[in-house]
């Protein structure tokens, strides 16, 4: 159960709001989105039930949630959502929100997911583009999961259809640097 | 010079335990205009009253200043002193002395009292620059027009016609009976539609004191309440409707064949018709834009059958006028396009039909004899999808607005799908079941449990195609899930919306319409069958989309409201309206713009004495003026007027003080 | 410009212009305008309800927000009052439909104009006030008359006022 | 002689080399000069975006910078999820001025943003810079007999106000493009449908079950191959196969080609240069449809009731 006390000021939903450019208030709760999204049966809170959780303030509930790091940014349901809330931005302004915070999900998935972007930024930040085999490697390391999907390899690799060397930009320094006055960027934003 | 007289009034404690009215009365006496300044217990008491007629008489009075209560109260009642004493009535001004000051400042006399004293000179310096002015009576034309051939026309003009009070009828198409000659059973209490509509159809054209003119259109309406004159266009029929007997060779033999716009195209009429068998009145006419001697000079049978020879293919549009004294709006509602529900595949998909299309499939005098069919493959349906608020409450597709019926006949729908096939079973997607209203409740519940349907709370998301059947994928908050139902038929429940001729429409005419397109009533809850135009009132789904009983009571409203009009031989009305002295017009026509109800209108008077040449000077027309006063602070010219609230009558008493 | 009361040895200075001065007891006079459906029925409702407020205002009834000429505004300023307040139905509520909306964009401009030659701005208000708000409109006067008071006299002191 | 600046997408010299090659092949026939942006970099794709604004907004405008350099008004994107960055990306620095100052503050070095090139994927170019009547008059070898099934994946007309382009939910620009080129484009439902290919790695269960649905949907279409115009959409749908069949024990085998490689096939070139073996499922047999005999478009079979109250009506 959860008790609701006087919600004199929902400091959550307007966080929510001025990050996303939504307004959470519109939604009326006709589960278009959640009939539409291809990975709410992965998520433990479909969109629909973000929406009411942030009118409800219930932030730590949300911070906690795998919802917004399953969300693809597909766009699908926010083409459908007849009070057209752009609902991906919503999922990753509670995303960026969590990690501003450093709500940490423990979920495996979740965990998974954060190390895959984590590995790919890192791929960039290194060559300037991505470097597939060594990504996928790397991954299946990180996650304690060698043998995933290696069965798949050797066929693409045969077939040339992961490359085996990898292309980098000229100016791999431009794109640290880029990296690095990012990151003060978002410091300075907190 | 002036006379005035002043009356203040105790009102028992009210105002006397506040306010230091003998005080009061002397302060009054030296403004040297004021003859005579008295006091009085109860100034609205039949006592009170004869101490101002008799002040009147004695002392010659030109105007009367009654402090006491707020006008609001008893301006009437003082009037009505005056009048008595043969003063003219509006020679009379109230100083609120009671709600402005002594209620107010309980606390502080003396500042009542100051106060009490400023309103005084106010109201007597007004007084001053009061005009006599007399009671406006406009003729009226007991004739109404109604506009509109549904359920809430006919109920409007059967009702109006009843009281004896002559009516013409204009309808569009060539029968009346609009929306609900389309329906089949209706909520809440499934009667058959025809049954209950088509007596009143044939008493609308039977009826002494209608005239019903049909294909036809109203193209100006000029004049104002009680005096308006309607142009009507009858559109050219092809068919002499005096000697027609309505035998139908004509349409028999007619070999071109045209989608039926009645049966929503799901079969096909001639091009020379009747839109039902109903019909009223029930004689064809050639549709012009299908028909190949019209288009061609080829074929001319239904001529050559016609033993009445009513065939006329010179027939032309002709334009006829009407006086009337009242106009009754009553154009009803169109259907949504669901085209934009691309998700939906609607337009790729046959199987996805609109609630009127079921409509006139399960009716049984339909398209289909009353079995609903797959138009596809013209397989009777087992499992119907029906889908709610399509277009409605969805402002990225369509409106924001519920359609407010459709919760309803989609529960309708749902019982005669089972009454019509029993091995069917019905789906319903809907956001909320909206059902208040009398029976409504209940007709629900018997749609859930004694027919059993199928209720998922969910917007749908996606329709697609799986072998023949449609797979319709929507959540169903109510477990959390998202389902797919394997569907034979779909049936999109689409919004309701005003026609698309309303705004121009209501432009003519002279009315308001609303973002969407509805006529605008005056006051949504205390005038709501009035538009702000008076005489012009609105009966059924033109106003807003509303069921047959709604639309049945509006229209029966609209009937009180036109014989309420045309009670008496002339119609009375508030002499404060604003006029415009046209040397002083520049014709700039600011105030035709600012104009809440159009009474302004321009016209041309000659530019100097006895000139030829001419010039645009504006124009109001008494009757139709509510006085406002907009006109006059917007006029740079200071060319206009409001009786009553005149720029020296309010300067005299910013003075005053 | 100054907003506050200026006093100098127990007299009120008028904010617009330092010669006008008036002695320390001194109240302001307003001049109320008010629409007689909404705003002239609400008045009365603040009495009927008994609601006080200050006595400073002078109540004036016309039809409508939109019959108010902005030259009643300036007549009022020029010759007796220390500050307007216009009252009408609230957008939507008009008895005549648009009313108050054409009134109230000619209010803005005649207050641009009034601020222009050197009124404070606060001399002229307005407010939308219903029938049905008679405490409202208690409180609208209280604060219309609180502000005036703020900006000291726009007449030379006339005994006789109070 | 059209000339277009290209930005190729890290895929484009790796998973999807038979993409580029094509495409490259078909521009030339089109007589369309493609110059690619020198040093271009990674757009960042799903991660940087999920992870951090900023740096979801600088590493496309780098690119940006440097395609302003060049001449060229029109930049064309052959992968649909560096589309829809850099698309998305250009829109918000266009809506958000104050932040794209602050945010070329970290690519200041390559130059100052001016955000004059206009974006467009390479399906659109195709569909509204060429345009399928040119497209049509480069057809040697038509492709008649052929059925496929065009699938879009969400980024490439999604979100609408980004794409600007076509329907984002029954998309047609490619089934046109295909008909041009002599194949008859199937209905088919999923068109849009999203495969999940930002999950590719980390989450394979997720992509399973969606791209499993989407190659079903397909194959209820009727269609020999799917049309894609996207590598992640390409890769998802096709070296998942296997594992899609195993798990659900449903036979696919349904091959996914580039739309490049069909109008390169159209245009005339030898099947070599289409790289076909570098599919997982196997093409060649789904190309063997080519030439098969087209039947007469079916007529809408009007319904017998409907046609019986006709007569009724009087
Ligand atoms: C699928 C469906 C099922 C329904 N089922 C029920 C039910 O079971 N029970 C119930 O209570 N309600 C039901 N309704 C609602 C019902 O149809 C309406 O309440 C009713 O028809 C409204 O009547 P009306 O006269 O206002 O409008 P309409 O029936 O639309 O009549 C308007 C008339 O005005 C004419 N007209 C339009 N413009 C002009 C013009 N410019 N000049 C002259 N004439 C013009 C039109 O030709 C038409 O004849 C249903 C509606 C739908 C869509
Ligand atoms: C909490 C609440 C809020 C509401 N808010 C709104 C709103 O915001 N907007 C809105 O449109 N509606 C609202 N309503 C509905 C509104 O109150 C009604 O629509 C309206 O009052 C109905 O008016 P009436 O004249 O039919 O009935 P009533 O107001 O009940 O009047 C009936 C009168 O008849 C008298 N009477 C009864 N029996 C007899 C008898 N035998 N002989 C003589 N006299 C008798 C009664 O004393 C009474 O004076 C609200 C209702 C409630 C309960
Ligand atoms: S589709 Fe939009 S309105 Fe409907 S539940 Fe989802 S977010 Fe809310
Ligand atoms: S944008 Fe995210 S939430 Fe929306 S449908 Fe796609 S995955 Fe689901
Ligand atoms: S055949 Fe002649 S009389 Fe009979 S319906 Fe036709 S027009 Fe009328
Ligand atoms: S003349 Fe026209 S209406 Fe008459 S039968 Fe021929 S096509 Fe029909
Ligand atoms: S009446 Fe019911 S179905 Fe119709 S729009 Fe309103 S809620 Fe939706
Ligand atoms: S009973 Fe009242 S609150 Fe309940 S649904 Fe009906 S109208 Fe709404
Ligand atoms: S605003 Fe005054 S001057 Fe202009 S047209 Fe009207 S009456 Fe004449
Ligand atoms: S007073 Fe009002 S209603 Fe009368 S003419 Fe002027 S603006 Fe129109």
């Amino acid at each position: 159960m959860i008790t609701l006390g006087l919600l004199e000021k929902n400091t959550f939903l307007e966080a929510v709001n001025k990050k996303s450019g939504a307004n959470v208030l519109e939604c009326y709760q006709c589960g278009k989105c959640v009939s539409t999204c291809p990975v709410s049966s992965y998520m433990d809170f479909p969109p629909r039930e973000i929406m009411q959780m942030i009118k409800l303030g219930l932030k730590e509930e949300s911070y906690m949630a795998n919802s917004m790091w399953f969300c693809l940014t597909c766009s699908a349901c926010s083409g459908r959502c007849p009070r057209e809330i752009d609902i991906p931005a919503v999922m990753e302004a509670i995303r960026h929100l969590a990690i501003e915070e450093n709500y940490r999900s423990e979920n495996k998935k979740v965990k998974d997911i954060r190390k895959f972007h984590d590995i790919f930024l890192d791929m960039i930040k290194r060559y300037g583009r991505n470097y597939e085999l060594r990504m996928m490697a790397e991954f299946n390391i990180r996650t304690r999961n060698l043998f995933k999907d290696m069965h798949l390899a050797p066929k693409a690799l045969l077939k040339g259809k992961i490359p085996i060397g990898h292309e980098s930009t000229k100016s791999a320094k431009a794109i640290q640097r880029m990296f690095k006055l990012a990151g003060k960027l978002e410091k300075e934003k907190r | 010079m002036a006379r005035v007289g002043v009356f203040v009034c105790y009102c028992g404690a009210n105002i006397a335990d506040f306010i230091d009215v003998p005080a009061v009365v002397e302060e009054a006496k030296k403004i040297k205009e004021v003859k005579i300044s008295v006091l009085y217990k109860y100034m609205c008491s039949d006592p009170g009253q004869g101490m101002i007629r008799d002040a009147i008489v004695q002392n010659r009075l030109t105007s009367v200043v009654v402090a006491a209560c707020s006008p609001r109260m008893h301006e009437k009642t003082f009037r009505k002193a005056l009048s008595d004493a043969g003063m003219n009535p509006y020679m009379l001004e109230v100083a609120n002395i009671r709600e402005h000051s002594s209620w107010v400042h309980q606390k502080d006399k003396k500042a009542a009292t100051e106060k009490a004293n400023d309103l005084i000179r106010m109201a007597i310096a007004k007084s001053i620059a009061n005009e006599q002015l007399h009671e406006i009576s406009v003729p009226v034309t007991k004739r109404a027009l109604v506009i509109g051939g549904g359920i809430a026309g006919i109920q409007a003009a059967l009702d109006i016609a009843d009281a004896r009070i002559p009516v013409t009828l204009v309808e569009k198409s060539p029968s009346i009976g609009g929306r609900m000659a389309q329906l089949d059973e209706t909520f809440p209490t499934l009667d058959c539609s025809q049954c209950i509509l088509t007596p009143k159809m044939v008493d609308v054209a039977s009826h002494p004191y209608i005239e019903l003119i049909p294909y036809s259109e109203v193209i100006e309406l000029d004049g104002y309440v009680g005096n308006y004159k309607a142009k009507i266009k009858k559109k050219a029929s092809y068919v002499d409707f005096s000697s027609c007997t309505g035998c139908g060779a004509c349409t028999q033999k007619c070999p071109v064949k045209v989608p039926n716009e009645f049966n929503m195209n799901i079969d096909k009429r001639k091009a020379i018709y009747t839109p039902f068998p109903q019909a009223v009145p029930n004689k064809p006419v050639i549709d012009a834009t299908h028909c190949t001697m019209l288009l061609k000079g080829k074929c001319g049978i239904c001529a050559k059958v016609c033993e009445k020879g009513s065939i006329n293919f010179k027939m032309v549009d002709e334009v006829i006028e009407r006086e009337v004294g009242a106009v009754v709006i009553a154009t009803g509602y169109d259907l949504w396009d669901p085209k934009p529900y691309e998700e939906y595949g609607v337009g790729r998909y046959k199987d996805i039909i609109t609630s009127l299309e079921f409509e006139r499939m399960v009716s049984a005098s339909g398209p289909t004899n009353g079995v609903p069919i797959r138009p596809s493959d013209g397989k009777v349906p087992k499992n119907v999808v029906f889908i709610k608020c399509i277009g409605s409450r969805d402002e990225a597709k369509g409106i924001e607005y519920c359609s407010k019926i459709c919760c309803m006949y989609t529960a309708k729908h749902a019982i005669l799908l089972h009454h019509k096939v029993h091995d069917s079973h019905a789906y319903i997607f809907y956001m909320d079941i909206r059902a208040a209203g009398k029976g409504y409740e209940e007709f629900v519940k018997r749609a859930q449990v004694e027919t059993a349907a199928t209720y998922l709370r969910g917007r749908v998301s996606k329709i697609y195609k799986k072998g023949d059947k449609l797979m319709v994928r929507g959540e169903d908050a109510q477990i959390g899930q998202v389902v797919e139902v394997e569907a034979d038929l779909v049936v999109l429940a689409t919004a309701v919306i005003a026609p698309k001729d309303n705004p121009s429409l209501a432009r003519l005419l002279g009315v308001s319409y609303d973002k969407y397109g509805y006529m605008s009533e005056a006051h949504p809850k205390l005038r709501p069958v009035e538009t702000a135009k008076a005489g012009i009132f609105l009966a059924g789904c033109t106003q807003a989309p509303k069921d047959i009983p709604d639309t049945v009571a509006q229209a029966s409203a609209c009937a009180a409201k036109v014989c309420g009009l045309f009670a008496g031989d002339t119609l009375k009305k508030d002499p404060m309206v604003s006029t415009i002295n046209n040397e002083f017009c520049s014709g700039c026509q600011n105030c035709v713009k600012v104009c809440p109800y159009q009474a302004i209108v321009t016209e041309e008077i000659p530019l100097g004495h006895g000139s030829k040449e001419l010039r645009t000077v504006a124009k109001i027309n008494e009757g139709v003026c509510q006085g406002c006063g907009s006109c006059v602070a917007i006029c740079r010219s200071m060319a206009i007027n409001l009786a009553g609230f005149t720029d020296p009558q309010i300067i005299n008493e910013i003075v005053a003080i | 410009m100054e907003t506050e009361v200026k006093e100098a040895q127990g007299k009120i200075i008028s904010a617009e212009n330092p010669d006008i001065v008036a002695p320390a007891d001194w109240q302001p006079v307003i001049m109320g305008i008010l629409c007689n459906w909404c705003s002239y029925a609400g008045s009365d409702l603040t009495g009927t309800s008994r609601i006080q407020y200050p006595p400073n205002i002078r109540i004036i009834r016309v039809p409508c927000s939109s019959r108010v000429d902005p030259w009643f505004i300036i007549k009022s300023l020029q010759t007796t009052a220390d500050g307007v307040l216009i009252s009408g139905c609230h957008p939507g509520d008009c008895h005549y439909i648009s009313g108050n909306y054409f009134a109230r964009r000619r209010f803005l401009v005649t207050k641009k104009l009034l601020n222009f030659v050197g009124y404070h701005e606060n001399r002229v208000q307005f407010s939308w006030v219903s029938a049905a708000e008679g405490p409202k409109f208690a409180k609208v006067v209280a604060k219309v008359t609180e502000d005036i008071k703020k900006l000291g006299p726009l007449h030379r002191y006339k005994k006789e006022n109070f | 002689m059209n000339k277009l600046t290209y930005f190729p997408g890290c895929s484009a010299h790796g998973t999807s080399e038979e993409f580029d090659h094509t495409l490259k092949l078909v521009m030339k026939t089109l007589d369309v000069q493609m110059e690619e942006i020198p040093d271009w970099n990674c757009c960042g794709a799903t991660s940087a975006h999920v992870m951090t604004e900023n740096l979801a907004l600088a590493l496309p405008m780098r690119n940006l910078v440097l395609a302003e350099k060049l001449e060229n008004k029109t930049m064309g994107i052959a992968c649909a999820s560096c589309y829809s960055r850099m698309k998305g990306t250009k829109k918000h620095l266009d809506e958000n001025p104050e932040q794209a100052k602050r945010i070329n503050s970290t690519v200041i070095d390559e130059g100052e943003y001016q955000g004059t090139v206009e974006i467009k994927s390479m399906l659109q170019y195709c569909f509204e810079e060429i345009g399928l009547e040119t497209i049509k008059s480069k057809v040697t070898k038509s492709l008649s007999g052929l059925k496929v099934a065009c699938y879009y994946g969400c980024l490439l007309t999604r979100p609408k106000d980004v794409t600007q382009f076509d329907s984002p939910e029954y998309p047609m620009s490619m089934d046109l493009l295909m008909e041009a080129l002599g194949a008859k484009a199937m209905e088919f439902d999923f068109k849009t449908e999203c495969c999940g290919a930002s999950f590719s790695i980390s989450n394979t269960e997720v992509v399973e079950s969606l791209t499993g649905k989407i190659l079903e949907v397909a194959k209820e279409s009727g269609a020999h191959l799917i049309v894609v115009a996207c590598p992640l959409c390409q890769s998802n749908l096709d070296m998942r196969q296997p594992d899609i069949e195993k798990h659900s024990g449903k036979k696919l085998d349904i091959p996914v080609m580039y739309f490049t490689q069909l109008m390169a096939l159209a245009f005339g070139y030898p099947e070599k240069e289409l790289r076909l073996p570098k599919h997982i499922v196997p093409v060649e047999a789904a190309l063997k449809h080519i030439g098969d005999p087209v039947p007469e478009p079916e007529k809408v079979k009007k319904t017998k009731k409907a046609v019986e109250a006709e007569s009724e009506v009087e």
